[in-house]
């Protein structure tokens, strides 16, 4: 399935991009994120955490495709 | 169909004076007894001998304003609010200057208390904002909340 | 020889701009991240069918500017404070208009919340204060602390 | 002993003036109350405190004739 991701802070800083369509095989999230910390090691230095539309989700969460983003820790206040 | 959610952010520091006109539009509401604000302010955070100047803060916005509002709903469940108000800055905010306004009002000083705390820890937590700490020197780190 | 206290009174309402001032003015204190504000305002509350349209407050001033006093003392003592000020209203004080301001200030936020409670709190049982509830037909009542 | 007396809010609007001259034979506080309560039955219907140079005090405490006052409620904020 082909699926666009949202970057955030300083995890759009490592990427480089906002966005980026990523074609994943495992419909987990686990699946996708192994995939997003292969093509970025960097992430790993994050405590980052994955978001699909606009809900936080864990790894087991099925993807659906819609809206999926890549959340570094929150700054807000 | 999405819905569409208030818009919690302003365009860079929050001005005294908007707090001032919030406070002053609130004299209408004769059943309130007591207002609780408030107000994050950047601070001038010293890091391996560097200086933070300013913070720029970015969001996952429609996110932000879901879960701002979802906040808000939780709140007015909770405890028995007159009214509430948050302002979120984005883009740059230099040291000294606010990033942040939570204002609760309520017939009874007890509740606002309470909500006030509820509503700021929940927005640390919950709502996707970021926050890059800019030195003096003009190089960088990334915020995390504690 | 009596010790003289700062006074914390103020003649008449706390107007929104005095407080925008007051926030402004810290901005040049870049150790402070969290600002907390307690605002009393005065409610036109119903009493058998009469509405209150304004409260005409009076107090023992130097006992009150010494508790005032000693309310600080122990809030610094107690919290990890930047700043606190206190100003409350002497006079007639109309409905929706504001009668106390509290501001803590802090570097971080944890400390603001309990402080700024225990302020208000201490005021309300230890500070010799009185408030008469006028009535719009001119009758009054005298108000409690609950 | 002669004390100098202070009535606020309330108590003031009983007794008509806020500063008034009193004679006490009794040195404790509690007797000082009982004579306000006979002069001025009304008090009872509050629920007054004493402060004797600006200090609330009990009914064991001796006078000194420093500033004492007589406060109804407190109702500040």
């Amino acid at each position: 399935m082909k699926v666009e991701i949202k970057y955030f802070g300083m995890l759009a800083e490592i990427t480089g991009c906002s966005t980026e369509r990523f074609t994943v095989v495992d419909l987990k999230m686990a699946g996708l994120k192994k995939e997003l910390l292969k093509k970025y090691p960097d992430f790993a230095n994050t405590d980052f955490r994955m978001a699909q539309n606009k809900e936080l989700v864990t790894d087991t969460t099925l993807l659906t495709g819609k809206e999926i983003a890549v959340l570094p820790p929150f700054a807000g206040g | 169909m999405e819905k569409k959610y208030k818009n919690t952010f302003k365009q860079g520091a929050i001005p005294s004076e908007f707090i001032a006109n919030a406070i002053a539009k609130h004299q209408s509401k004769k059943d309130i007894g007591a207002h609780n604000i408030f107000l994050g302010q950047v601070r001038a955070d010293e890091v391996d001998g560097k200086i933070v100047s300013a913070i720029e803060y970015t969001a996952y916005e429609e996110m932000a304003n879901q879960k701002f509002h979802e906040v808000r709903e939780a709140t007015f469940e909770k405890y028995n609010l007159s009214c509430m108000h948050v302002y979120h800055s984005l883009g740059t905010v230099e040291t000294g200057e606010i990033c942040l306004f939570v204002f609760v009002s309520s017939p009874r000083r007890k509740e606002v208390f309470e909500a006030l705390e509820y509503v700021v820890e929940k927005i640390k937590s919950e709502v996707p904002v970021f926050g890059k700490e800019i030195f003096e020197d003009e190089s960088h780190q990334w915020k995390v909340n504690s």
